[in-house]
């Protein structure tokens, strides 16, 4: 009961997000393992920039630089797989995702210019930093690294990405919150001043989501490498679209409440309503009418049911 | 497909409200709705990456389309996606832009044509001395590569002439205005212009600002083409890049459905220069411009031997099973 | 403290007493940081300050600054207005394609109904239905979008023409200002006094220090919230207008690039995005200084790459100078 | 900058904690100039002093999570740089904030985690402090105010304090909870701990501490033995003056009004506490309220405030029956309410002026210009009538506690007030203020508005009210008039032990 009010926003995405595979079904019936596959890949990025942002948001903060750290992650491994294995490669990438996060965290800390100023002139930082890195698209992607996220695994129509992606995030994300960390980066976002008094290192604190946020990105980067094979360093559109992905999974903007895991169902509700409006060929303009219109809808039928539940009875 | 009685067309695009993309898709619909072959078309447009375009292509797949047509937002980034296309039977074809999968049909506006054009005409008309300003696309994306290969290609070939200023409108027409007054406020003069196809407003931003004119280089939009006859002392030059290559890309999809594959898979548009310098020229341009289109629009709103619809087709903007 | 020199102390006092004036006024230093750059232009392009350059920079420091507005007033309830970029572009399209149908005071009045229609519904949804501002005007913006594209092409050739007052307030000079500056100076008052003498804006202020505290002084909220985000879709429009003025281009994402920019010239202006706190004279000056560093940028020569690069740093650079002088949180 | 008396006991030998010339400004406040204290084992130190003297900020101070400008702290005997909360508790100095200090969005056990203290710990002193069922997969937000409070400061006891610094703990507490943390608060001294008590309450100070340190301004003025009558003499050196004693109101309480009442409420329900509330309130009367907590006065608070829909009963307002669908239509009725919970109350970042001008812009009607003028005599006459100390007056967030209170009530003074409903007014405010406090209420009362006073200080009900109900169980169940209202009385009737009298 308690678990069922606890997650009660989680588990109604789930539920919608089963709705709209059965309307996927329903408008084209040969919808099967193959679109299922390609959903996930699709959802790769995606899920990780959202997963980045919500650490952040969790904290109380908000990184507006997360597209830029990916575009910079994916050019970084495109060049050095050219020259190296593919594993270093991956794990250089992934130090520079955390640093680059660490850094926007400490200067946050330590100019104490607001998140919000701060990353979005971090935006252009890591934005120049990609284009410096590779001023045109190139590089190469390593075969087994686009391989990992083709095909299913053990059975079919569970798609390989999705578990790598599921993978990935839970082993960052669940022992993180378990952790000291964990709990200290929900109550700097709660209450940073109660935080600070109950023992928090607030600054540490805040630098350390940031990194995570950094590494989340790190790996948006490489998905992003993984499904085109090579580096562009041109940010993509994850920004505004994690914004509304940590929104509608539930996590408070201003820190505090919410998790991972309703955050990225909610990214794959938005790309499966993309699948859903290309399938049933609606004119692309009513396409961006109506992704608006659901964004905005989900949002303002949970606020409703929220008002009802607190409401006296 | 032919259980439908007819083809399903699919289309990718990934940059929107763009005068020259919104051509380009108008162009698709209005060449679907006038091939007899068509009985389907769904576009998924929208601004979006290389990563984005996949996912719509294999939705596309998903939906089960006969051919895909696609603007590409880079020659390499989607061959997975291409190749299953193929794999499944699929045409692919690529307009404006070119895709390295194997297999795929190029119908591509040739880019490093198009900027050697018409950096060429600028510094032969420059008497192939002086100092020119060079403003570019968005950095990091296929076509500004390419287009910046052929402008080096031209100055390759002038030593006399000097890139003053080299700067990236990110193709919005506010930013080149604002970057073209801040070059005439420094003072320093220079003596031509090329731009990536924001035009107008540079012509603009000369006459609002009351310096004198200098030679300038863009492309065929309606706005451009309009001032090359109307600007008191512009001499200027557009190069066509013509919007309409996707309807021809529609109408090459067509052909290969219905067993007429050309024998290459590669098709280039080769641009074309108008200036107003000459009397010839100058009624090239009459001929040409289209005082009540979207000034955004190219106005080579066809493309001869390849797209068959009218003016008023392509206006309208409906596909097959619309309107 | 008898040990120290009175000469001593009355010099720190009148230290402190600069410090807490400059604190109560973090718009001086603001200004103090927007000149620093200049100079450094200087420096950088001898010759280039003179009144032509000034005048430029003002003019397109001005759309920039009213949709700055924007985000000032929505930010001071917590909120936010992403769709405002969307809003003018929409306006300044729907008055340039208008105008050769129905002429241009028409065109144009109907241009601020739609600022006022996308307005009222983020009202509605911020207000009433409760949804976060920045999902809410993300939304409304995509759905924005969506609506002009279908619009379009039903204009495609119907010509376009720009309403001869716009030009003349986008492109026009008097006495080398521009004339942006008639329609600028009046808006700018306006925003000042209301947001400092009027019942409405101390109901901003209030609404995003505390909700529960300006419901319990009898407060209601929805209608606050509801006239804010139409102000704030007719300000979008009204910028729509002047900038299709300026740029003489109804391109379908005109005003688009303004948004981030709009955004980062209401914060560098001291605007806190949790509300309760914010300045519009803050976000003039911040609008200047980001224009300023643009022309700084533009006339490097030096790879995109490390420009954009530089562009991020000088802000942060800016801000944390500022934040420095003015020690506010 | 004249020297002052040392009155400090010279030998800090055995001192726990020893803070020597702190001194400590927020710009232009000096919060503190030369603040001093010792604490002894087996001493509870009460520390004292007006509303914004800096009792609080030294409490900050002492526990790191604010840095001195100056000053010296040792603590036995060695000296130490506290840098944080975090180090504070290391060394032995465990504090309870003024403010609570928990995180709202956790539950009870994940902010126990968060400060490694020992839950078996926390559960014992949970329990010794009337809070035995407490569950700890609550979450804080839930909770009301005073069990955040008992949280709060059995998570200091459950890390062994050396010195527990309790800034006005009491003050969010009902009466019974104050007797377990005052026995608690003992007992620590008992076992050889320090003990440093921050309270306006001299009962509390009399019946727990051993000695007193005054702080007026932001400097030591004294250091006193806690002796029979004591009190005159920290009340003259917190204040620096003389004050009158309040008079009594109940020998100024007038009889039971007659007519038509300003407020008639009839069986009144709303969930999840209140059941059943009847009383009639009468212009001109001040009404006590007496409950010991959550035994519904808070729901009836709300609901009167429009808050809360009630669930039964009716509202009559001078004889009309009203509803109240948000707070403004009770505005508009001509109630006026200040919320038990400052931080409710107030726009933090706001300054004292907006603060208490806001309802002049409240209705649509008002949102034109504002009547500057107007505004600022009203206020400037709130703030003359409530001494409220402005020196920090740019944001409301920089006054003092009790300062801040002041400016909750100096709104609807400047308002102008029917009906005033006031949950607790004197929560952590000073002697002075206090004593205010009363005859002003007793004063708006005579000019004819109508007063509803819920007190969790049992002895303010003689000094500020004609009489006062009783609610127990979510119903009224007793009507005392003033001069029977002993300590004694009311707490028996707040138990449910009253006689059997009824409701009025
Ligand atoms: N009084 C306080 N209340 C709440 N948070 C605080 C407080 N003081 C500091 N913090 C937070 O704790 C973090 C670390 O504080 P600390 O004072 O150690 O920072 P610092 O960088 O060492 O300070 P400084 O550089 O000013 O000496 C900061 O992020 C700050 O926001
Ligand atoms: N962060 C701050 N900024 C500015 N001034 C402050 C700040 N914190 C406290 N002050 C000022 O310092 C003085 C002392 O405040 P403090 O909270 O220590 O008083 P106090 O003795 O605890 O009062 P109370 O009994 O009302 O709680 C007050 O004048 C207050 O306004
Ligand atoms: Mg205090
Ligand atoms: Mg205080």
């Amino acid at each position: 009961m308690s678990f069922v009010r606890k997650n009660a926003w989680t588990l109604g995405l789930i539920a919608l997000f089963f709705v709209l595979l059965g309307v996927t079904r329903l408008i084209q019936p040969s919808f099967g393992v193959s679109g299922l596959e390609s959903l996930a890949r699709a959802a790769l990025p995606f899920a990780f920039a959202t997963a980045a942002m919500a650490v952040v948001v969790i904290v109380g903060g908000i990184d507006l630089s997360v597209a830029s750290m990916m575009a910079v992650c994916s050019v970084t491994a495109a060049v050095l797989m050219q020259t190296m294995g593919g594993v270093p490669a991956i794990l250089i990438t992934l130090a520079v995702g955390a640093l680059m996060g660490l850094i926007n965290g400490v200067l946050i800390v330590v100019t104490r210019v607001p998140d919000i100023v701060v990353t979005l002139a971090m935006l252009f930082v890591w934005e120049g930093t990609a284009l410096l890195i590779l001023n045109s698209p190139g590089g190469a992607a390593a075969p087994f690294l686009r391989e990992a996220i083709v095909g299913s695994v053990l059975i079919d129509g569970l798609p390989q990405a999705l578990i790598v992606m599921a993978v990935i995030v839970a082993l960052i994300w669940v022992p993180l919150k378990r952790s000291k960390l964990g709990l200290a980066i929900y109550a700097t976002g709660s209450d940073e001043n109660a935080a600070f008094r109950s023992g928090v290192a607030v600054g540490r604190t805040k630098a350390a989501a940031y990194a995570f946020c950094g590494l989340f990105s790190a790996f948006g980067g490489l998905s992003l490498l993984a499904l085109t094979g090579i580096g562009e360093p041109v940010p993509g559109p994850y920004l505004l679209a994690a914004v509304a992905a940590v929104v509608l999974g539930g996590v408070t903007l201003g820190g505090g409440i919410g998790g991972l895991l309703g955050p990225i169902i909610a990214v794959f509700i938005l790309r499966i309503i993309r699948t859903i409006l290309t399938l049933a060929a609606v004119d692309p303009n009513v396409t961006t009418i109506v992704e608006g219109t659901i964004m905005v809808g989900v949002v303002m039928f949970g606020a409703f049911l929220m008002m009802r539940g607190r409401g006296p009875t | 497909a032919d259980a439908h009685g007819g083809y399903t067309i699919g289309v990718s695009n990934t940059v929107q409200g763009n005068g020259w993309r919104e051509e380009m898709i108008c162009a698709m619909r209005a060449q679907a709705l006038v091939e007899p072959d068509v009985t389907g078309l769904i576009v998924a447009h929208r601004n979006t990456d290389s990563a984005g375009q996949l996912e719509d292509i294999n939705n596309l797949i998903e939906a089960g389309v006969d051919a895909i047509v696609l603007n590409p937002s880079n020659p390499d980034a989607l061959n997975s996606a291409l190749e299953a296309a193929m794999a499944a039977g699929i045409v692919v074809v690529a307009v404006d832009a070119g895709v390295t999968a194997e297999g795929a049909y190029i119908l591509s506006n040739n880019q490093e044509e198009y900027a050697y054009l018409g950096a060429r005409w600028l510094f032969e008309q420059l008497g192939g001395e002086g100092d020119v300003v060079y403003m570019r696309g968005i950095a990091g994306v296929s076509a500004d590569t390419d287009r910046d290969n052929g402008f080096r290609r031209a100055l390759a070939e002038f030593p006399g002439i000097e890139v003053v200023h080299e700067v990236f409108t990110g193709w919005q027409q506010d930013q080149g205005k604002q970057q073209m007054f801040d070059f005439l406020a420094t003072g320093i003069p220079f003596d031509g212009v090329w731009t990536s196809g924001i035009d107008n407003v540079i012509v603009d931003a000369f006459v609002e600002s009351g310096a004198p004119l200098v030679p300038i280089v863009g492309a065929d939009n309606a706005g451009f083409v309009q001032y090359l006859t109307t600007v008191e002392g512009l001499q200027g030059a557009a190069v066509t890049n013509p919007g309409s290559v996707g309807g021809a890309g529609i109408a090459l999809a067509v052909d290969i459905l219905n067993g007429e594959a050309p024998d290459s898979t590669t098709v280039l548009v080769d641009p074309v220069l108008w200036e107003n310098t000459t009397d010839e020229g100058r009624a090239t341009i009459m001929a040409a411009q289209n005082p009540n289109l979207d000034p955004e629009w190219p106005v080579s709103v066809s493309i001869p031997g390849w797209t068959d619809y009218t003016m008023e087709q392509i206006i309208a903007c409906e596909g097959p099973g619309e309107g | 403290m008898s040990d120290i020199h009175p000469q001593a102390e009355t010099e720190t006092r009148a230290l402190v007493r600069l410090g807490r004036f400059l604190k109560d006024n973090p718009v001086i230093p603001l200004i103090g940081l927007l000149f620093l750059l200049i100079g450094a232009l200087e420096l950088m392009r001898p010759g280039i300050i003179s009144p032509f350059w000034a005048g430029n920079t003002i003019k397109f420091a001005i759309p920039l600054a009213m949709l700055a507005a924007c985000q000032v007033l929505t930010m001071l309830t917590g909120g936010i207005d992403l769709s405002a970029g969307i809003v003018a572009t929409c306006a300044a399209f729907v008055a340039a394609t208008l105008t050769p149908l129905i002429g241009p005071v028409p065109a144009m009045l109907t241009a601020m109904v739609v600022g006022a229609i996308v307005g009222l519904v983020n009202g509605f949804g911020v207000g009433i239905a409760r949804v976060h501002p920045l999902i809410m005007t993300l939304g409304t913006g995509l759905i924005a979008t969506g609506c002009l594209q279908v619009y379009q092409r039903y204009v495609i050739a119907t010509g376009t023409d720009i309403p001869d007052i716009l030009e003349w307030l986008g492109t026009g000079r008097t006495a080398g200002l521009p004339n942006g500056l008639f329609l600028f100076v009046p808006f700018a008052v306006f925003i000042l006094w209301l947001m400092r003498y009027t019942g409405f804006g101390r109901l901003l202020f209030a609404l995003g220090s505390n909700e529960k505290a300006a419901k319990l002084s009898g407060v209601r909220s929805w209608q606050v919230l509801m006239a804010l985000y139409v102000l704030s879709g007719l300000i979008a429009a009204l910028t729509g207008l002047l900038y299709l003025g300026m740029i003489r281009a109804p391109s379908l994402s005109l005003a688009n690039p303004l948004m981030l920019p709009s955004v980062a010239a209401a914060v560098i202006g001291g605007t806190s995005i949790f509300g309760g706190r914010g300045s519009f004279a803050g976000a003039i000056v911040g609008a200047l200084i980001l224009r300023v560093i643009e022309t700084m940028l533009t006339l490097a020569r030096m790879p995109e790459g490390a420009r954009i690069a530089l562009f991020g740093l000088i802000i942060l650079a800016v801000t944390a100078l500022y934040v420095r002088f003015t020690e506010q949180r | 900058m004249t020297s002052h008396p040392d009155p400090l006991p010279a030998s800090t030998a055995d001192a726990l904690l020893d803070a020597r010339n702190v001194a400590k400004s927020f710009g232009a406040v000096r919060a503190l100039t030369d603040a001093s204290l010792t604490v002894r084992r087996g001493e509870v130190v009460a520390l004292m002093g007006a509303n914004g003297a800096g009792k609080s900020t030294f409490v900050k101070i002492l526990t790191g999570a604010i840095r001195p400008d100056a000053g010296r702290v040792t603590i036995r005997g060695a000296e130490a740089r506290v840098g944080s909360p975090a180090e504070a508790r290391r060394s032995g100095l465990v504090p309870v904030y003024q403010e609570p200090s928990l995180i709202p969005d956790l539950d009870v056990s994940d902010n126990l985690r968060l400060g490694d203290t020992d839950a078996e710990a926390f559960r014992h002193w949970a329990a010794e402090l009337g809070h035995p069922e407490l569950r700890l997969d609550a979450m804080i937000r839930d909770l009301p105010l005073a069990t955040l409070r008992i949280i709060d400061l059995a998570r200091a006891l459950a890390s062994t304090p050396d010195v527990l610094l309790l800034d006005e703990l009491t003050a969010a507490l009902p009466t019974d909870l104050v007797e377990r943390v005052l026995r608690v608060a003992r007992a620590q001294a008992d076992d050889g701990r320090g003990v440093i008590y921050i309270s306006h309450r001299f009962a509390e100070i009399a019946e727990l501490c051993d000695r007193a340190t005054v702080l007026r301004d932001g400097r030591s003025v004294g250091d006193v033995e806690i002796t029979e009558g004591v009190e005159d003499r920290v009340v003259e050196m917190m204040l620096g003056t003389r004050i009158d004693l309040g008079k009594r109101a109940a020998e100024t309480a007038r009889p039971r009004p007659e007519g038509r009442p300003r407020l008639r409420v009839q069986n009144l329900a709303a969930a999840p506490k209140l059941t059943d509330a009847s009383f009639e309130l009468h212009p001109g009367e001040v009404l006590g309220v007496v409950a010991l907590e959550g035994q519904g006065q808070d729901e009836l608070f709300e609901v009167l405030a429009g808050f809360r829909k009630p669930a039964g009963g009716t509202i009559e307002i001078d004889g009309a029956p009203a509803r109240f669908r948000h707070p403004a239509d009770a505005i508009a009725a001509g109630l006026s309410f200040v919320p038990g919970n400052r931080a409710e109350a107030l726009f933090r970042e706001r300054s004292v002026r907006e603060n208490i001008a806001m309802p002049f812009s409240a209705r649509a009607r008002t949102w034109g210009p504002l009547r500057l003028r107007h505004e600022k005599t009203r206020v400037a006459e709130a703030v003359e009538r409530l001494q409220i100390d402005t020196r920090a007056q740019g944001e409301v967030q920089r006054l003092s506690g009790g300062n801040q209170q002041k400016v909750t009530i100096g709104r609807w003074l400047a308002h102008g007030v029917k009906t005033l409903l006031l949950f607790d007014p004197t929560r952590g405010i000073d002697v002075r203020t206090k004593r205010q406090i009363y005859p002003l209420v007793r004063e708006l009362a005579e000019q004819g508005a109508a007063i509803l006073y819920f007190t969790s200080e049992l002895g303010e009900v003689p000094l500020a009210c004609d009489r006062a109900v009783v609610i127990f169980n979510g119903r009224v169940v007793d009507l005392v008039e003033a001069t029977e209202a002993t300590e004694e009385r009311l707490m028996r009737a707040a138990y449910g032990l009253g006689t059997a009298e009824g409701a009025a």
